[in-house]
């Protein structure tokens, strides 16, 4: 994949003098050429209002938003673009399922099942919905190689369980949830289930109809797209049901004074003027991953990820926070080093041109629950080489060397 | 090189052996503070009799900057007088670029003016990690403001 | 202001063969290059996740995205930065406060006072509300020159009236909204004033403190700036009070499993990866309206206004929705043409390379309380020129012809 | 030039003078339309006797396109089986394209497959419009299915 490199103007760069070595892509991925122009070329020739038009522009603008539609809904499987909702990213896409699904059917007493590596987005909302209707939040914990532990599941799957929300991938430890298992014991009981996809589906092959769930939440700008947009998928029969959060122009067929009528799936979920120009720039990302391929994305991190992994075992003191087996992981690598702090292994791997994360990675139930205040997390792209790994691993080396670990 | 600087030997035994640390039980003036974008923790407790900041107890979390500020801002203050303490804070402050100023350090006599905390001094080359050093002097501020508003 | 055309790539384009008058800049604006350059210099050589990173593209694309913040406040004059919260647009704006504020403290009983003249971001989220809590809506009408009639409003003002949300100046008409006298009105029973200002903030010199309101909701679309984002700003006070609509990521200090504590003003109300790119074009077009003066752009707009009218009103079977007169009313020209539909209208101006909406312009209580089904609209800005009106002016008269008028 | 195949005189006279326009108080099938993007409303009653649109009545509020739409459709369908009206509006969507097919009208005899309805042939060119003229027989769709689903 190393030819893909020169899409991606920012790799050029250099930080504090050296060689960018980008591992930071699970908390925002890097954007090609091709997006990047996409998105000035729309503001450039067609920028207008969408939908509300009869003029040209209008037109023009509509058909590429409605056509990106079209094309993140084929990238993930959907059988119709109408099952595909433009939000502003992952935590926008659970927040209106909680405001839209959650508050308005759920009861005191009812149950929401989360598991403890969720991510701040998959555990704020549901406490708010908890407050607001009475609901229970109930949490399913993990083994010790770091997967969600099912032995408790049965013991939760009953008539009180309405919603169960998990994520296809951690973005602490790479974990991949137990979507399957979860669609299956939602089914026993008729709750709903929800996908928190923002990991899995830019680095895995993602297929809506096999998965089985009700709904998936994704962010443009973990897959290549631009920040300010994501998406909701959800099952027809689901989103039909599903009342609006947000209310405003464009979701509406008739507004009275008292009462409206809501538009049509998917327009009754996108209220105001939707992010027009990033939905062109999500529909080039997701135009450059099909060409890729997703299959070779997934190939290509495999590769990257096992080759960090072998070497990130060679570093003395250092332990992985997650699974070392790479058929139940991503490429989201968290690790700790001896007693130096994650954010100082941040700040000292950057001065060698190195970009990884440090601290709770908007994980603190995990964190806590791992007993591990922070962590230092490197992560993984298609544009990702073996190089940036040595870069990150000679890091380390020297901040062994700065804290006096050698 | 800027991360020798940072990471002074003195600030990596702070860090590694913060002073002061505990919390106490008898009356007291407590304050928390919290750095939410990383995560960084740090609790203080004060017993100011007369004036004084006769006892000093930290706790906290977090990366060699601020815990290593913490350690040394506890050794700098205790069995001060508040207004020495504000002193003390100020000069900090100046010496971090926190506050528009001179720096007051005195590079001809190192730790003649802030003792082991002018060793925090090349922080002031990594802008983000300024707040890490400030996280203790700010729940600093918080507990004196409590001890204010109670006396 | 003839020369910033040339800053406006969009307006070389030729539509249907002719030159490009675009006549719908309250839908949204054109961007300059100086906007559209800063997305993609962001995109190039900064993009990263902000607030979490210890790296330097991190601390890189935090400083830009603060530093739009304060750009836009102090765009607005807020007293402070704090006031300022990045949202999605207006229509995000206004649905915050009717969940962050409006769930969580309306009783049955209590009232929330519009006009009809709203724009449907403005009513829908509150009859959205309105059902969950049972507070009542209440409106006031127009005179016969549409504003907003004020005569009936001290009978609804007493210790019953919660919430008053009026636009600052209407999408349709063009009228200012009367903020001044509802904000007086709102002092005496403690009410809050909520201001509309999609229309008036890219349009009018703004100083919140002096408007005395307690919020203003805006787009950066229709000022200049990228799709995809809007602000808050809101006194602090009222933002230290309300509740987070949204849960998830960076608006926390701590995430338990069961609660959380929230993060200070205004971090609280920005949940999950914020729209930075947008918010970095955002400053750039505040950049660039401070420096054209917004002065001028109302000086421009009063200009390109009268020659407008003046011009519409030679036009036979022409019928102006709004206001005439100039001290009351900003650049948008809704108006009827005999019989000929304003979709039909709107398609023959396209011929002739006019941009121009037609509809109800998500206003449907204006339209039914005017009695109009639809009008068609132009709309002004900084880059709008005479010629632009001409044209458009010479569209209607072949508009005529078609439909035999003449 | 364009503008003129759009706005033929016929559509104008149907815009301006819709038939069978009312509606009907008797027993009978309703359906009502809109389009949400321009707030153009069809409605559209029905009264069906073995098979065959008896009564046909119309109301409506829109543009040219879709109002006229809706005049030349009542005339078409007025007096027609059901099976008769499924066929019309297929060739009618052929002809604006709508579903994919060769165009059934044939240009050396003006008006012998679809009537008037032909007229609206000049909407291809722009395509915004299509869902103008298709409102009327959208709404008709529905009716016939609600009548179908009461047989
Ligand atoms: C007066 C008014 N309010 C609210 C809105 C909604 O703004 P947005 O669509 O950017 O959320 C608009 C623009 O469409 C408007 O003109
Ligand atoms: C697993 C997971 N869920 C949700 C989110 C939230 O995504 P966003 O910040 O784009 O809304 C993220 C990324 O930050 C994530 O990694």
């Amino acid at each position: 994949m190393d030819h893909l490199r020169a899409d991606f103007p920012i790799l050029e760069r250099k930080v504090n003098g050296k060689r960018l070595a980008y591992l930071d892509s699970s908390a925002t991925t890097q954007k090609p050429n091709q997006v990047i122009d996409a998105i000035g070329d729309y503001y450039r020739r067609y920028n207008s209002n969408v939908h509300r038009g009869a003029h040209t522009l209008a037109d023009e603008a509509t058909t590429a938003y409605e056509g990106a539609r079209t094309k993140v809904a084929e990238f993930i499987g959907a059988s119709s673009s109408d099952e595909l909702v433009f939000t502003r990213g992952t935590t926008s896409s659970i927040n209106m399922i909680a405001y839209g699904w959650g508050l308005n059917r759920l009861h005191p007493g009812d149950r929401i099942l989360l598991t403890v590596m969720e991510h701040h987005a998959n555990v704020v909302p549901w406490q708010l919905i908890a407050k607001h209707t009475g609901a229970e939040l109930v949490y399913l914990e993990l083994t010790d190689d770091f997967r969600v532990d099912l032995s408790t599941l049965d013991s939760v799957v009953d008539e009180r369980l309405k919603i169960i929300s998990v994520s296809g991938m951690s973005n602490v430890t790479g974990a991949f949830g137990p979507v399957a298992e979860l669609v299956e014991a939602a089914r026993r009981v008729g709750a709903i289930v929800i996908v928190d996809a923002a990991q899995s589906v830019p680095h895995l092959p993602t297929d809506v109809t096999a998965i089985g769930a009700d709904f998936l939440a994704f962010s443009a700008h973990k897959m290549l797209g631009p920040t300010g947009i994501g998406a909701l998928w959800g099952r027809r029969e689901i989103l039909e049901k599903m009342e609006p959060a947000e209310g405003g122009g464009e979701m509406i067929t008739d507004v009275r004074l008292y009462e409206s009528k809501w538009a049509p799936i998917p327009h009754k979920f996108e209220a105001g003027t939707p992010p027009i120009a990033q939905a062109v720039g999500f529909g080039a990302a997701v135009d450059y991953l099909d060409k890729v391929g997703m299959s070779e994305v997934r190939k290509h991190e495999i590769e990257i990820t096992q080759y960090a992994l072998d070497r990130l075992a060679d570093v003395p003191d250092l332990t992985l926070v997650g699974p070392t087996d790479i058929a139940v992981r991503g490429g989201t690598v968290s690790f700790e080093l001896g007693d130096v702090h994650p954010h100082d292994v941040a700040t000292i791997l950057d001065q060698e041109g190195v970009a990884v994360r440090a601290g709770h990675h908007c994980a603190k139930p995990l964190m806590r629950y791992l007993d591990v205040p922070a962590t230092a997390r490197a992560s993984f792209y298609l544009y990702t080489v073996k190089e940036d790994i040595d870069q990150m691993v000679a890091g380390l080396h020297r901040a062994r060397e700065i804290f006096g670990l050698v | 090189m800027a991360l020798e600087e940072l990471y002074r030997e003195v600030i990596l035994d702070h860090y590694r052996n913060p002073r002061h640390k505990g919390s106490l039980t008898h009356a007291h003036f407590h304050a928390e503070g919290q750095n939410p974008s990383c995560g960084d923790e740090f609790s203080l407790d004060l017993v100011i009799e007369d004036g004084v900041l006769v006892e000093v107890a930290t706790q906290g979390q977090g990366c060699s900057i601020s815990q290593a500020s913490g350690s040394m801002m506890a050794d700098a203050i205790k069995g001060k007088t508040v207004d020495e303490v504000k002193a003390i804070t100020s000069k900090f402050k100046l010496m971090m670029s926190i506050e528009e100023g001179e720096n007051p350090v005195d590079p001809a006599r190192p730790g003649a003016v802030l003792g082991d905390l002018e060793a925090l001094q090349g922080v002031r080359k990594f802008p983000v990690r300024i707040k890490c050093a400030d996280l203790p002097w700010a729940t600093l501020a918080d507990a004196l403001d409590g001890a204010q508003t109670a006396s």
